[in-house]
């Protein structure tokens, strides 16, 4: 073995005992790893005694198939479509890079491809890509609250546009876009034109009405709507034609090869019944969770913003704040040491130089998108879990900007 | 080796994160630089007292990641009592190793720290009579504390973000 | 919702139901969905309570790069190589895909690829689209036992060659290939050419010392390594360049983006540990499993026959039989109806017309391989399983024979 | 509609599996025919007894999956006491409805079962005089099972296996 990765491990373990179990914990960093709930992972555990493949002609197949129907059916039910068909993917990731890149491949004739510009990577990066291929791809600007110029669209949609994607709430700042506006400057225009909107993070957070907005494809998430981790999907309108980006042995996922995750999609099914149950409990507890934090925020600290829309147009998670002279990463890791786990969209924590692309596109200067910190509630979490986070946040905050040159303050 | 891109900090980035030795703004201070910006999302502020071509005293501060502010604790503790030319000699390599790895996404928070340094000892000898250890031009580790400073101002004008 | 999907699921719940759930139940079916070691399970669930992001600075982060890194290290010790790093996908099929299409797609130059005619269909499938892309494909013979024609191979392999791609073990008839000699016989021919095995079948059951062997890449499986769903993995050797098929969010995975899905990898990690510890254990005792079984039935049944090698140059869990006049797919329902659960080769069970390409590979005739079951056996069985089995084997074909036309016989 | 190629069978196919009705060889029968092939995986012999152009008996052999028995099982069942024209008349769609939809893939074990029946029911009228509702054209479904045989002969020559 490797002697610099037994010392990496070394090095974590480590760093791990000398940070220590906080006292008490809230972690609030959803957006990169999800919470799910207990009942989805109990179904997950449980579905490890399935052991079956849907293909095969036995109970166990059977039974498999018949998790994989359910949560195709509480996915369908709850996105409000009602033809066309689900493939499970393992991350939303997948299904994104499916849904740009199969569709891509699979087109003959139109070349444009149109994504807002605070898409998520996996959308982003994919379309950057298909530009070796020989496709246009045209970002459209959004306003200083992430919401897309319609103006700028309509202007940009022809009869080469192949696909326009704009996710229906911002990863970053809960921006929650007019998918049926969207939807028809684009058939406007370009009838044939196919929208895509990668609603990973608005599952679970927005109602859904696919069919009436008139999307023709949809990703998802699982860990983003409180399943266990493992699974995506892409939902794809009847009569929408993708190639495979992925190939092997064929599947009950024509698009995704390789045996199914069952009982990851036994804890999605689990998670989309629970939210097709009390979907509005879910929601109204959360935006009632997420006010709290950031109206706590903005009434107890100094120099601190908000980034995004606010009330109803923003998804009843996200609360994604700027501190002034408060470097982004170095308050999560004070944050972990007080146990309340956040990430940020600061340069540092993004392995280039450059932070958040989405805070930039909003037009915040680069001293406020490094000062920014994206938290997100959960049904998981209850009103103590932010009065903690209230506690521990402004003292986290005073103390890196204590350690901040004073000249700049 | 693996290629993987290690994050974590060690346990030393994480005790000086926590307990920054020569945190603060130096009030007597005869040599002061600063390297990085606001708009890099990293910069440190170097304060001297220096007695007789040596540091009797040193502190910092800084804005940025964790790695950053430890980076410029284990800096202003190490040339504490140290000459000029000696601290003159530290390398952000040295600092990284001291530091148990810094993880290579965070090499310029050495480099920042260094770059600090030895900017404070050029403001030093400005108004002074230069050594002979000391060169006229830059060495690498200030050219790379520059470009980094640099390649923020171009990515700042790019997408028009204002610069502090 | 569609009313066709309802319908689907209604029909598979009550065909479940009119199934029943058989008194016993033994599972065999371990090529299309594995088994996995109870503690496995046990981590995984467990893993859900670390949430974080391996690449996120805080406390869950670091908890969750502590878990890669031992699956990395577990991993990198069993197989045997001290240098290169392992990419986490969440499947064998995923590792295959990024090996054979990230490799070319890396590539410049070199445009011919070598697979034998009896790899799994997630190396068969890629190495065949390549051929789109301007790559030239070789699909290497093997025996009458599956064994590649090593001549043959020495007669293809050239300054033109890529790579050459021969699983360790092969899924269905359990042949355990001579990965050295192969080795051997690319470098002396040309030693730029990049070696590649899936070993998804191998890991867990033979001893794999890859780096002696002289391997460049190779695949692996969690669920085929006793661990759970949703993780795989690609080792890939100090020096090689691939380039990502996937477009995304960098994670500490470079070349699969997305963020990685820990508690899968914990389980991993785990299976590992066990393996390690108590590796040669878990082989003999599916040896003698095996060896039961085998016997068992060539003993019992006329006109049955075992497909691929005999003793230990089979994998030490493959038990692949064909029975003469009774149709394999048959043969899985009725077995499933007794509560012993396999696969089948036959075409019936592919979705196209034609029946296992391995089975046809070694040279068995359509009708062997239509009677074909293939039967896989690890440490969670018992000798009572097995016998079991035994019993209900021997009534199952003489049932389905009974069926068939009295002409054949 | 999904687009999923769904597998399963329908609780009834299962339940013809189980205990298929009219099944074995029948000693004494007065139209036998075969469909599919050893090769194929999926082969279908038909044995009928016919009085007066009245199917009074009939019974199946199979070699194949479970839904082509129940298939099998369930023509043999449908066509007894019909006429022979009547027996004609049905097509591998009825069959599939009757069983609760077939698996699409599984499409071609009721065309193997329609065409084995045609083809006794052909063989009956070999040596007499063939009635008008008898086509002298192959049916759709008839070529469909010859072209399913015709294909496995190809495949089977392509890769040198021996056929049965
Ligand atoms: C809007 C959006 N799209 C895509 C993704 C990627 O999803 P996953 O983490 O499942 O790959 C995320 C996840 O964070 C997301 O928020
Ligand atoms: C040899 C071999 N390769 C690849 C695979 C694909 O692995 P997975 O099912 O994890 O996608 C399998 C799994 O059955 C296998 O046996």
């Amino acid at each position: 073995m490797g002697k610099d990765l037994l010392e990496q491990l070394e090095k974590v373990k480590s760093l791990v005992r000398a940070h220590g179990g906080p006292r008490r914990e809230v972690y609030l960093d959803l957006e990169n790893s999800g919470l799910a709930f207990e009942e989805a992972l109990a179904a997950l555990q449980e579905a490890y005694r399935i052991y079956g493949n849907p293909s095969i002609t036995h109970r166990p197949g059977w039974r498999a198939l018949e998790v994989i129907l359910e949560a195709e059916v509480g996915l369908m039910d709850l996105i409000g479509v009602s033809d066309g068909e689900i493939i499970f993917t393992h991350n939303g990731t997948e299904a994104n890079n499916l849904a740009i890149m199969g569709f891509a491949k699979a087109s003959r004739g139109r070349r444009k491809i149109l994504v807002s510009q605070i898409e998520h990577l996996s959308i982003k990066f994919p379309a950057e890509r298909l530009q070796e291929n020989g496709f246009k791809l045209v970002e459209i600007p959004v306003d200083e609250e992430g919401f897309v110029d319609l103006d700028y669209l309509a202007g940009q949609v022809d009869g080469n546009t192949l696909m326009v994607s704009v996710a229906a709430v911002n990863h970053e700042i809960g921006t929650i876009q007019d998918l049926k506006a969207i939807a028809e400057v684009v058939r406007d225009k370009s009838p044939e034109a196919v929208i895509h909107t990668d609603a990973c993070d608005a599952l679970g957070r927005i109602p859904l009405d696919l069919e009436k907005a008139g999307v023709d494809m949809a990703s998802f998430s699982g860990h983003k709507a409180f399943a266990p981790k493992g699974v995506g999907a892409l939902y794809i309108r009847e009569g929408i034609k993708i190639d495979p980006i992925l190939h092997g042995q064929l599947s009950s996922q024509r698009l995704w090869p390789g045996a199914e995750d069952v009982p990851a999609i036994a804890g999605f099914a689990k998670a989309l019944e629970i939210l097709r149950r009390s979907f509005d409990e879910c929601r109204y507890k959360m935006r009632r969770l997420r006010d709290l934090l950031i109206n706590g925020l903005l009434g107890n600290i100094d120099g601190v913003m908000l980034n995004g829309p606010k009330g109803d147009r923003r998804a009843p998670d996200n609360a994604n704040m700027s501190f002034l002279y408060c470097e982004g990463e170095a308050l999560t890791v004070e944050l972990s040491l007080r146990g309340v786990y956040v990430s940020s969209g600061s340069a540092c924590t993004s392995r280039t130089l450059e932070p958040s692309h989405v805070l930039l596109a909003i037009g915040r200067p680069y001293e406020i998108a490094h000062g920014s910190i994206l938290m997100k509630v959960s049904p998981m979490h209850e009103e103590e879990d932010i009065k903690y986070a209230l506690e521990q946040i402004p003292e986290a905050v005073s103390r890196i900007r204590s350690i901040s040159p004073k000249v700049m303050m | 080796m693996s290629s993987r891109i290690p994050l974590p900090y060690s346990p030393k980035v994480l005790e000086l994160f926590r307990n920054p030795k020569n945190l603060g703004r130096m009030e007597d201070a005869n040599a002061v630089a600063t390297a990085g910006s606001l708009a890099c999302g990293d910069m440190i502020t170097i304060y001297l007292k220096i007695d007789e071509e040596r540091i009797v005293d040193a502190s910092f501060e800084s804005y940025g990641c964790a790695a950053n502010i430890a980076t410029a604790s284990l800096l202003t503790e190490m040339i504490k009592g140290k000459s000029l030319r000696e601290a003159w000699g530290i390398s952000w390599k040295q600092l990284s190793d001291e530091l148990g790895g810094l993880p290579p996404i965070k090499y310029h928070c050495g480099v920042l720290a260094v770059g600090a340094l030895r900017r404070a000892i050029r403001a030093y000898y400005r108004d002074r009579v230069k050594p002979d250890w000391l060169p006229e031009e830059l060495t690498p580790d200030e050219r790379h504390a520059l470009e980094e400073e640099e390649l923020m101002k171009i990515l700042s004008r790019r997408i028009g973000g204002e610069r502090v």
